[in-house]
């Protein structure tokens, strides 16, 4: 810590998790990380590169092959004064955890009435996009926005994925923690390793318009924001939210842009009925309806379980679908 | 024909059912040191009436009675220290009471009281745990928190003969063999997990030797026996305080009460088998054999029953006389830090609240 | 099935669970029924009563204590050729089997194109209000409804609870069925045991009205009807419907009610933040913005966990919850 | 000491790494008949080199390759009757491919297809299943329904050292033991899952011994010996046939490739180790054995290595030329009566398809 800092690299969003992982442990002995292949393998997706070798096999462990086993662990360690951070190697494998992150991490406080708490995060890479086998790309997200107790993140750049991941080591409560492996090593960007954490509880806006609000999050971030383009081009000025939080959701930020823009287009990864996005279309309908002057467009996965990967891209959000939305809202005034 | 590997699973028990020694006493061992914990017995089970009654008229809600396991929960707490993590399912109040929680938090939560969960003693202790076995797993989460900041502390987990055949049983016994950790996983196998009978449950001859799958110490027990409940628990912690790692004991026992006061046993068991469950219950035997070594007669069991009752009933007054929470109590606790939209839901609550009187 | 059907006597909600069962075990052969108690016990709530005796243990099985393996042979079952109907004990009990229910339930005839099939009914007793312990109280119906490939019902009156699992059973693809436990003994009515089925894909609509409508599910049609009933007193005309069958989700009933009367309260029991009800209330952002006259409102359990029962009523809708609510979206016009 | 059970768990070799035989013969053995399976060990090796250079070109997505595993993936397909249900994990080519399972359809999954799980084949068989070991008590569910309909057939399913920690794996076995269900559990025990080895999965000497837990019969065999997979199958399904219940049996082989296509085991595992199980691999001492029984030669093995290429260069090229299914694919098959709102999202999705071209 006393060292000087070397000047900053770009790094993508992936480098961006390790270097938050690698600040907090430096600074917190009570981080741990573990999960499958975490150790020298550095995981999957390598964001556990150099961890080991850098701090140790009592700091970085590679579990046994239960899902069941790192959540459990995860939540005996936390309520034990511990900051475990697990991973769970890919969404479709995250299911049997939810026992112990509905049942035990979410009411650990609770229940207890503070005497227990249970301050873990557990990393989830999520969504589809990369051409990987079944159960490699799910969009589950919406499992845990029902559960209170929770917090739901989910960066969409490499700075957001440093700080939401600072603050979320740092958050006194279990967050649940979204990776979008899509975009993991889209683009670089300058990350300062200043171990500055971003606030947990506000949706970013990435650019501001006047026409209308696209509210989205995730890898879908960047279709949404090439849709912007693509409207700004047609004389449409689109704002763009990132939601980033999703639970508890900073929905003041989007209404405030709809009472604007009076026009709302939520996209997701997600299947439509009963995503995350209903949440949102269902907040504009309690409290900003008069501020519509246009009927709120979901673009979002089909009602189905995202295909194999030959025709997965047909399932997914693109930017035509987005740009077809948007125009569709504009058609009202 | 080559053989890849063997096995024994060791079986324990000093005192028979008659209050007779069936085998020399554990080398060491001071006889003495069974009347306070007989004593503690006799206060569970005082306890445990009382709530029962306390249940039919309508002051508590559902219970699960211990009726039957005191020599196995009393043995279990007993062996513990102060700086342990005990993991327990919903039965285990003998040895609660060792560790420090109140008769009357016990009675707060089966009130329907998040506080009952807040102990005024063992602070590091798991509250009662309703989804089975999940405690087994979070105990081995917190022995491993323990090795790796190379604590001397080490976690004990309870669960039934049904909750042995729980995927998070499995999984706590597979973590604790594949990090060596400091775990003693409680199988008190009582016969029945509500309607099922232990038959029902696994094809195998006993539980304690599914702590073979984790490469575990495996132990069973006579779990009415106070003897070898110690025995066993002191083999155990000692192993797992040395870093050779966990160990499964299953502790043989009878659940003489229903499963809990929402449920009639007559349904499904017969009362001939509860009948003998009787007649190996763990006080009789203890009773006889400490009256035989002249540490205990009828005269010191009716005083010490009399100042159990009132120990109890002061328990029993303190939570009978809690107010229930506020309103607001269902938002407090649940984040450190909580949202805007649940303290406008909070403030929502306290005015309805207000509004209706 | 020769037999004279005997006249038929009114049951409760969990006898009309329990005739259901019967009728079709009887009929069909590839009916079975497993879950923890359920065999010589009947069940903890009795929903199963009779039926061991009556069919013998190699119909209704009790299994281990373990909800991963009820789920597992479940799956197994079912996509085996028989028509497993499994139970789990309690809502709370139910997180277990989300891995199985997700990862192959809904998916097997997907994945396999219809080579193998999920015909299976998962039984779960839901919801709060009668004083149990904890995790035995859940509304988690929100966990199942954006997972594509399921059916999510559940039924609020003895007929419904008939009819609805006849036809569960009958489905070839896998249901989750709720049962509003709060309801079990609620009343009783006449429920012929004609073995005749109820729709699938419908909402039922249990008052008709002009003025608002209100859409519930479960325990919450109780105070839902009888909000509808005081609201009558004081001259507002209120139109209930029982969603009974949340996915898929008849939205057309909603949207056609909505049409008339402009104006809706949404009621549930589970947490608002993305509970079942942000889904019906984006339908309504979406398709029904033009006949709004009054924003949506959703009466529903708090963002927190139903307390344990000293405070557990004060957590759930209440009567006079919705009826405020009913006037706030009568204020609007 | 009192013992209250007592376990051996046997392990199976008759084949040395060398090809020499270790023990005699089991009764009755033909050796003749290795030969066919030999054969087919040996195309499954081709098709798995074919397959990696299939992704290697960008041809096909990542792939799991089942190389050095052929001996017991062969030996457990050879061991099952047409009529039993298997349920594998994702690399056990050898044994579906002697049950009907085409290898297009192995490369129509791994090239991001959802027909390649449409069996033309064996029409019960489970597909490949990404979550791991869940397949294991899906297959118990099926021996459920064979032993509950009192069908002859019986349930295979296969999990590697990695797969015998996760949760379901137990459940599986617990339910086995619990139920009697003529189910066999082959754990396929190759050293690694992914960059995790053996060791670090649990603290039990043998995997087979986790078999104890549920009460079943337990072996453990060296995996790279056609005739003791053989050996051991036969016995675990003449058990499971004549309802004396469930078998879990581990078999030693070695992971020689990476753990898929995806992997760079150089990142964790030495050379030394992929050394030394080239030299214990199946293929080299089954042809030496057959080689000095007179049933194979080089020139033999020439001739059916050349067919082999030609056979999978037939499959190869059904795969390659296969359309991509249409947009709609994605909505069937979802229910078997889908609701009109999916319907709606179908039709819009062909329009869309239509509109871009
Ligand atoms: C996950 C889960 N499933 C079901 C239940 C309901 N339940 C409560 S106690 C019990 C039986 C437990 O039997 P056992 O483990 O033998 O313990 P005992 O009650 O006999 O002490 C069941 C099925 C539960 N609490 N949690
Ligand atoms: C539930 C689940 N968790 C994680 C994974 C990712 N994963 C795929 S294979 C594998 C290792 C499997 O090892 P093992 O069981 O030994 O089988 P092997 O691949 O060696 O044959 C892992 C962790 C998965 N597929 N499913
Ligand atoms: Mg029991
Ligand atoms: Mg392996």
């Amino acid at each position: 810590m006393a060292e000087p800092t070397p000047a900053p690299a770009a790094i993508t969003l992936i480098e961006a998790i390790t270097q938050a992982l690698a600040y907090e442990m430096r600074i917190d002995p009570a981080v741990v990380v573990l999960g499958e292949d975490v150790g020298i393998n550095g995981g999957v997706f390598r964001a556990t590169a150099g961890l080991q070798q850098a701090f140790g096999s009592e700091r970085v462990l590679d579990t046994p092959l239960d899902e069941t086993t790192i959540a459990g662990l995860t939540v005996g360690m936390a309520s034990q004064g511990m900051k475990p951070v697990a991973e769970a190697q890919f969404d479709g494998f995250m299911y049997p955890m939810v026992d112990f992150i509905v049942c035990h991490a979410a009411r650990m406080r609770y229940r207890t009435r503070g005497r227990l708490t249970c301050p873990m995060v557990l990393r989830i890479p999520w969504g589809g996009g990369i051409r990987a086998p079944e159960h490699h790309s799910e969009a589950n997200e919406s499992i845990f926005t029902n559960v209170p107790g929770l917090r739901v993140v989910m960066p969409s750049s490499p700075a957001r994925a440093y700080g939401l991941l600072l603050a979320a080591i740092r958050e006194p409560d279990p967050v649940i923690f979204f990776e979008p492996k899509r975009i993991y090593r889209q683009y670089k960007e300058i990350v300062p390793d200043d171990g500055e954490a971003l606030p947990l509880d506000v949706c970013y806006v990435l650019r501001d318009g006047s026409d209308l609000t696209l509210v989205t999050w995730g890898a879908q971030v960047k279709e949404t924001l090439e849709a912007a383009d693509a409207l700004a081009k047609e004389g449409i000025s689109a704002e763009v939210i990132d939601v980033a939080t999703l639970k508890p959701l900073d929905f003041a930020t989007i209404a405030e842009s709809v009472a604007r823009t009076g026009r709302c287009v939520i996209v997701h990864e997600a299947a439509k009925t009963a995503g995350f996005g209903a949440e949102i279309a269902a907040r504009l309908a309690e409290e900003s309806m008069f501020d519509l002057v246009a009927p709120v467009e979901r673009v979002t996965g089909y009602d189905t379980h995202i295909p194999l990967f030959r025709l997965e891209m047909k399932f997914l959000p693109s930017v035509d679908k987005i740009v077809a939305a948007a125009k569709r809202a504009m058609a009202h005034s | 024909m080559t053989i890849a590997a063997h096995f024994e699973i060791e079986y324990l028990q000093y005192l028979g059912p008659d209050g007779k020694l069936v085998t020399d006493l554990p080398t060491g061992f001071e006889v003495k040191s069974l009347l306070p914990l007989f004593k503690q017995m006799l206060y569970v089970r005082v306890f445990d009436t009382k709530a029962i009654a306390l249940q039919r008229t309508g002051k508590l809600g559902t219970y699960a009675a211990s009726l039957g396991h005191e020599a196995t929960h009393v043995g279990i707490g007993a062996s513990m220290r102060p700086e342990d993590v005990f993991a327990p399912s919903y039965r285990e109040y003998g040895a609660q009471f060792m560790r420090g929680v109140r008769p009357r938090e016990v009675l707060m939560y089966w009130g329907g009281d998040e506080r009952g969960n807040d102990f005024a003693g063992p602070k590091n202790d798991y509250p009662w745990c309703v989804p089975i076995s999940t405690q087994c797993l979070m105990a081995a989460g917190a022995a491993l928190a323990f090795k790796l900041r190379k604590e001397p502390r080490i976690a004990v987990s309870c669960c039934g003969d049904g909750g042995s055949s729980k995927a998070d049983f499995y999984a706590a016994l597979n973590s604790a063999g594949a990090y060596k950790l400091p775990l003693v996983l409680c199988v008190i196998n009582n016969g029945w997990a509500i309607s099922v009978p232990r038959a029902a449950q696994t094809g195998a001859e006993t539980l304690a030797q599914k702590g073979l799958a984790g490469g575990l110490h495996c132990l069973q027990v006579d779990g009415n026996d106070l003897i070898a409940v110690l025995e066993s628990m002191r083999r155990a912690s000692e192993r797992a305080r040395s870093g050779e790692g966990g160990s499964v004991i299953e502790f043989m026992t009878y659940r003489l009460h229903d499963h809990t006061t929402a449920d009639d046993a007559r349904r499904y068991r017969g009362e001939d088998e509860v009948k003998a469950g009787w007649a190996r219950e763990p006080m009789l035997r203890l009773r006889s054999f400490l009256a035989g070594k002249k540490l205990w007669d009828e005269a010191q069991e009716k005083a010490w029953l009399e100042e159990c009752g009132k120990l109890v009933d002061v328990e029993i007054n303190a939570y009978l006389e809690s107010k229930v929470q506020p309103v607001e109590a269902m938002f407090d606790f649940l984040y450190a830090d909580p949202p805007p939209d649940l303290l406008a839901q909070r403030a929502a609550a306290i005015a309805l609240e207000k509004r209706n009187g």
